[in-house]
């Protein structure tokens, strides 16, 4: 499968996107329709800490309690369609026969008795995990003691012959780079890891990943650049945190669109991953169905943006929480009881055709609480975007694009009276970014012989990983 | 106000209770549960539609024909079974299973007259709410289920010390104590309730149930036995009194909440 | 302090209501504002099942952990200000210097630590148990083996002298008539046990709370009727729960209002109770400040009208989650943020004018969910308190007006071709209730020489309690 | 768009990062932190501000009078010292922290030159990520945080399984050894190491840390010793070395932690 490279925008204009709303909407599962005039929520949740002992407890926490729990409370609160989201442990992808194809099955047996029961529309989405580790090797063969590369195929394999509606996975590629990049400050390495050898990666994984979907007939959804831009949202953290400054986050986002990308690129349709936080650039620029997670995702983490990133989304979803018991029920009965109200909000929006002043009012909730809702907010998302698909000439070129509009949209809009504000630390930061985003070579091939060797030492990179 | 005669609600929401509603009668199931004598089958009725006016007049004729312990037995616990059923289905409600008890209730007092020696009940359970812990609808509910199916309560009340739980098993060797408590700062009472028991060298089944305990924590101290559901006492008594202990209970709790044991 | 029962309808119209301002707006605590332009958090906890082993336990669970958490999260994700709620346990009622003084103490000094750093608006309610129990006696003198009765009074001297903000409580008078009837379907008895006794419970407790108030300069909040009308929505519950009649639960909050307005008839000022529904009913009644619960209280329950009860709000809460680990911080971290969340957004209304959409948008998406949030509506919960002031010659009175009224909604409602359906034990449950409530006697006296006789036999029942 | 010229978004959100903003300049705090003399301030310096083209000069000078040991302890480790407390105050981020570690190291490396014995570690600290678990993030600052003061640390990575750490432990003998978890599925093989640690007779403080643990979980096995933060690190490792069993540390651990033992 051919990576066929974006270079025109889906939407005519920023306005045009709204929540519950894609240009190519899904139709999958037990009844299930995405971005076709509604969202749906999105439940996703973790096993108990020792549920992951052997194949028949871990099925069992997964199956006859988390499941059935959900299935269970949608009913009762009168949810009309609900997606699970199952992200795998260690164990599944470690060893899919024992541990992941009972789940899969289970879980997927039990939805159908439901749909069945009371016409409620249901769809799972596994997201394999991607165990590989960069310094044992990134491609096949190389990883000898765990062999992580072929077990993420055979995961994929097992999860779409087994019971998936959407396949999923949270890629890793380019994070040691990444991780380099984020604890020195660094953009420059940041767009080589993640811009550069990140894309390389997903060239690698999702033409893959595209094929198994066809022949199951699953749907593939998409990634996340949670390994490299949620690193730096996550450690950028709120007003109390002083490890990574916001407007480094801001620009790492943008930077992460241009690889989340090229899983939509590769064939796959959409829905994209929750956590994946660029997803109002991508579905700017595909006009595909995209999943996100913000104000109802509490349980998993506060960012500062829980508002706005719902503006344009087709799936809301909670991120994750850990299976246990609550006074309201379980904890995945609390969170989708908090999710599906916020949908039906939603919802209740598009019916009453108030879906825009209600994104809108997403939107500038969050707008000026910090510069990665700010680049998010959909104008300037789009703007991201359009950015990107004109300088479709290489990964460099989008990516440097894509970074430098951020940084720009940032600092003219802080120089403004009103709204955007940056502490020192974040205003001085973004100044270094723009200097260094500013020094580097036009060409994708320079750029990437200088960065070979300036980062030759980033503790586990190994270029073998990228075919390089 | 907005606009809303386009409004498609099954977007928004969807009544479930409505789309799977039972398109059963009472009438339907009973026929199939109800005796066929039809002067037990007026005793039974009586209970099932929740005629406490006039069960006694029917009761009465039913002991012209039947020993007392018959008309108990074959009519009037046979049409609670029904209620038992219809409120499982959610065809009946609550306040059915309420009326209906006081029915059965009313029955079993008229055809006590007539018996020779006094009912014995199928056996004795206590029960109460942890010291602390006001929400007793729980197990206000429980007491009336096992009392409409024939087993004596000792009714604690709510707020009970442990102490007190402690001495009235003593001194009334029940064959199943219950508690209930809907309060995650009041539940830590039953450990130290069974602690004490065991102490006193007693053991039997501690059905603990309400809000706030889960199977895993109940099965984390000895003689705790969980139970989520009022209608779920019944049964587990039944197994008290046949002599089964806390442990074999435990081990057959799936099979036996599940109706299969 | 005399009882001044409400005989007209503070706002003109159902339309002039919105949530973040009431009539009369207040200012306390440090630095806080409610009703007065913008909606605050209101943040709720539980200790976890052994913290209450000793006084410093208690203290270090509630200060040192819980307090301490919240204001660390309410600072790092921007909230201009959040209101703390300590619904008390047993431990502290029942020996307040020893239990509750250093609880109340300590959360006010770390409280004052952030203000005086931050800037932040903070305020506390402390709502104190409520133990009595009918069985045992319900006033001075009558519970030999607790003094319950006496305790409740002292544990609210100890929360206002040691540094409470807002005193509440969930008062219980009619309780065990009002259990009775829920079980039994018997709209009578609950008539009876909540409109009647419980008003007359409240008029016994509620002047001497207000006293202790004006005497500490602390805010008389409010009560709420969770012990009758929560109990039967939440044994209503959702649609696969097969206990109350939703029609039922829905008529119980009508009367329930009647009752809980008593506490601002003997001259608290509100904000009432969060986990009071009847609160919009109330505030089109008296223009004072409500806290309400719904799409971010579902760690403590799931009810069906999550967000319609956000729309005429000025605090919005969470109800009640228990202390522990979640990964995204503790679970009262997670929950303030996701209550910080959906308040930023109703203030974000505020600030551009939408709010009156914003509420219309909460209020339909639950209007014909339920029919208990049908007659909480605003515009419905204004026509409840129209029958109310209209009906202020006794308590009696005011709460079969009330009960008919909302009755007779849901009927006329449900007979129309599109919105509210009810099932079959609905519909017959709703019938039943209003040819019970036509057969009652008119005048006041004639109910209670009927009840008294009808009732007697109701477990616990004791007229003594209510002074009868 | 709305019209959003009216709004006060100080209604909505405050940037209380901004409020807060520390007024102190680096230079003021420095003043009162660094060493008078001005070669060994020259060093300590180049590491506060991060000059790493610099700093390998400015020791070969400060060479000339001062003997290698009193280079790194008089200067290097003050200006590490001044790098913590701003990094605490949150006037320095994380990359400062890094890039003046990098200098740290480089000026380390150019006094080692002299020394006439080895460099002296402080002591040695094993350190790992959970089996099964890639965030390894956090154990990393923690690393150069511990090595820029003066330890060595032997890294052993991420997805490290149990029999590996306990290998390394017996072989290396370590002051410490650490093990990071963000997830709950992984942290479960903490109390797994320090039960085989304990078989083969070996005990030392095993300080444990990542999002997924608590100080609760951690003082439940034997050996856990909580840190929260990883500027925590060399506070630990100083007292391990010092003798301290992990018990003494937990006793002590609140004082430890907020500077006052
Ligand atoms: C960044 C991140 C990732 C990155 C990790 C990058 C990296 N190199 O570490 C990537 C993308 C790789 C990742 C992957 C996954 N992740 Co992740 N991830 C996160 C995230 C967002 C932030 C973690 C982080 O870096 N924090 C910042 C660092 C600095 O914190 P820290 O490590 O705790 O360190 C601090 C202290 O603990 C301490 N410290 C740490 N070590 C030491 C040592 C010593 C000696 C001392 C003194 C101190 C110390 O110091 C630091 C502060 O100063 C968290 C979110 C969260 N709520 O935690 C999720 C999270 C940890 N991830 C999660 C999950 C589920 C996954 C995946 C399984 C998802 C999937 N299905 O694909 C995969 C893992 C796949 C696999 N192989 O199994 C879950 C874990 C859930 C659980 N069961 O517990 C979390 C909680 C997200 C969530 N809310 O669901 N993730
Ligand atoms: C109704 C209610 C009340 C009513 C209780 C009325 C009554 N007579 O019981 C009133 C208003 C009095 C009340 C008061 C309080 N409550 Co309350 N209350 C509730 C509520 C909303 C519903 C409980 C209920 O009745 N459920 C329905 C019954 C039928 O369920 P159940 O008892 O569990 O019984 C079922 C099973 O458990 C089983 N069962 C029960 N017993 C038995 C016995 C046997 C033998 C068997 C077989 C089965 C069985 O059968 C039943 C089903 O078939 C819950 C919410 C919730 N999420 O649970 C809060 C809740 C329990 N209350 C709570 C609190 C905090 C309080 C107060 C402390 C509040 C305050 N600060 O004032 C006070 C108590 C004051 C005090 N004295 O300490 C918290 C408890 C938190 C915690 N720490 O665990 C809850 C969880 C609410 C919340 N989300 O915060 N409450």
């Amino acid at each position: 499968m051919a990576i066929k490279r974006f270079t025109k925008m889906e939407y005519k204009n920023p306005d045009e996107m709204v929540f519950g709303e894609a240009k190519y909407p899904l139709s999958y599962g037990l009844g299930q329709k995405i971005g076709a005039g509604h969202v749906v929520p999105e439940i996703n949740f973790a096993p108990r800490p020792d549920a992951g002992k052997n194949p028949e407890t871990l099925r069992r926490e997964y199956v006859d309690y988390i499941t059935k729990d959900i299935l269970e409370r949608a009913v009762n609160i009168g949810l009309p369609a609900v997606q699970l989201e199952n992200e795998h442990i260690w164990q599944m992808v470690n060893d899919p026969k024992r541990f992941e194809k009972p789940v899969v099955e289970g879980q997927k047996a039990l939805m159908e008795k439901y749909h069945n029961e009371y016409g409620i529309a249901l769809s799972i989405r596994h997201t394999i995990a991607d165990p590989r580790l960069c310094e044992k090797g990134l491609r096949p063969g190389m990883d000898k003691e765990h062999s992580y590369p072929e077990k993420v195929i055979e995961a994929a394999e097992v999860a779409c012959e087994n019971g998936a509606d959407v396949l999923s996975i949270e890629s890793m590629g380019g994070k040691e780079v990444a991780d380099y990049a984020i604890m020195n400050g660094d953009i420059r390495a940041w767009l080589f890891g993640i811009g550069y050898l990140g894309a390389l990666d997903m060239e690698w994984l999702w033409p893959q990943l595209v094929d198994i979907c066809k022949r199951n007939k699953v749907i593939a959804g998409g990634d996340t650049n949670c390994a490299g831009a949620n690193t730096s949202m996550f450690m950028a953290g709120g007003y109390l945190d002083k490890d990574v400054a916001r407007t480094f986050a801001a620009v790492t986002r943008a930077i992460a669109s241009t690889r989340t990308l090229i899983a939509w690129e590769a064939g796959a349709t959409g829905p994209d991953k929750d956590c994946g936080y660029e997803g109002p650039i991508l579905k700017a620029i595909a006009g595909r169905p995209t999943a996100q997670e913000g104000k109802n995702c509490t349980c998993a983490h506060n960012d500062l943006m829980g508002n706005l990133i719902a503006q344009v989304c087709d799936l809301w979803s909670n991120e994750s929480v850990e299976y246990h018991a609550e006074f309201g029920g379980s904890s995945v009965q609390c969170w989708l009881g908090s999710l599906g109200y916020e949908v039906a909000l939603m919802n209740t929006a598009k019916q009453l055709k108030q879906d825009k002043i209600l994104r809108d009012l997403y939107m500038n909730t969050d707008r000026y609480r910090s510069p990665e809702a700010f680049i998010l907010a959909y104008d300037n998302a789009y703007k991201i975007g359009e950015a990107i698909v004109a300088n479709s000439k290489s990964y460099y070129d989008r990516a440097k694009a894509a970074a430098l509009t951020a940084a720009t949209l940032i600092q003219e809009e802080a120089s403004k009276k009103n709204g955007l504000r940056l502490s020192k630390m974040e205003a001085d930061t973004l100044n270094g970014i723009i200097r260094d985003l500013n020094s580097l070579p036009d060409s994708e091939g320079k750029f990437v012989e200088w960065a070979l060797k300036e980062y030759k030492k980033v503790p586990m990179f190994n270029p073998k990983n990228y075919g390089l | 106000m907005l606009d809303t005669s386009n409004v498609n609600y099954d977007e928004i929401f969807v009544r479930y209770d409505i789309v799977s509603e039972s398109k059963e009668k009472p009438e339907t199931i009973a026929a199939k549960m109800l005796p066929k004598d039809p002067l037990l089958k007026k005793v039974a009725e009586d209970v099932l539609y929740m005629k406490w006016k006039d069960i006694e007049a029917s009761v009465k004729e039913a002991l012209a024909k039947y020993k007392p312990e018959e008309v108990i037995d074959k009519g009037l616990v046979k049409g609670m079974d029904v209620v038992g059923e219809l409120y499982g289905r959610g065809i009946y409600y609550l306040p059915h299973v309420m009326l209906a008890a006081k029915a059965m209730e009313l029955g079993v007092k008229e055809a006590e007259k007539k018996m020779t020696t006094a009912m014995v009940t199928k056996g004795t359970v206590v029960m109460h709410v942890a010291e602390g812990d006001p929400h007793d609808i729980g197990k206000n509910i429980a007491a009336v289920l096992l009392r409409s199916n024939g087993y004596s309560v000792v009714d604690m009340g709510r707020d009970v010390p442990v102490d007190d739980v402690v001495n009235k098993v003593v001194e009334t060797s029940p064959h199943m104590v219950t508690g209930t408590a809907l309060m995650t700062t009041t539940m830590a009472a039953f450990p130290k309730i069974a602690e004490r028991l065991l102490e006193k060298g007693v053991e039997l089944p501690f059905v603990c149930a309400g809000g706030a305990v889960n199977r895993a924590y109940v099965e984390s101290f000895p003689l705790g036995v969980f139970a989520e559901k009022a209608m779920q006492g019944p049964t587990l008594a039944a197994k008290a009194v046949e002599g089964w202990d806390y442990k074999k209970i435990r081990s057959k709790w799936d099979e036996l909440m599940s109706g299969k044991a």
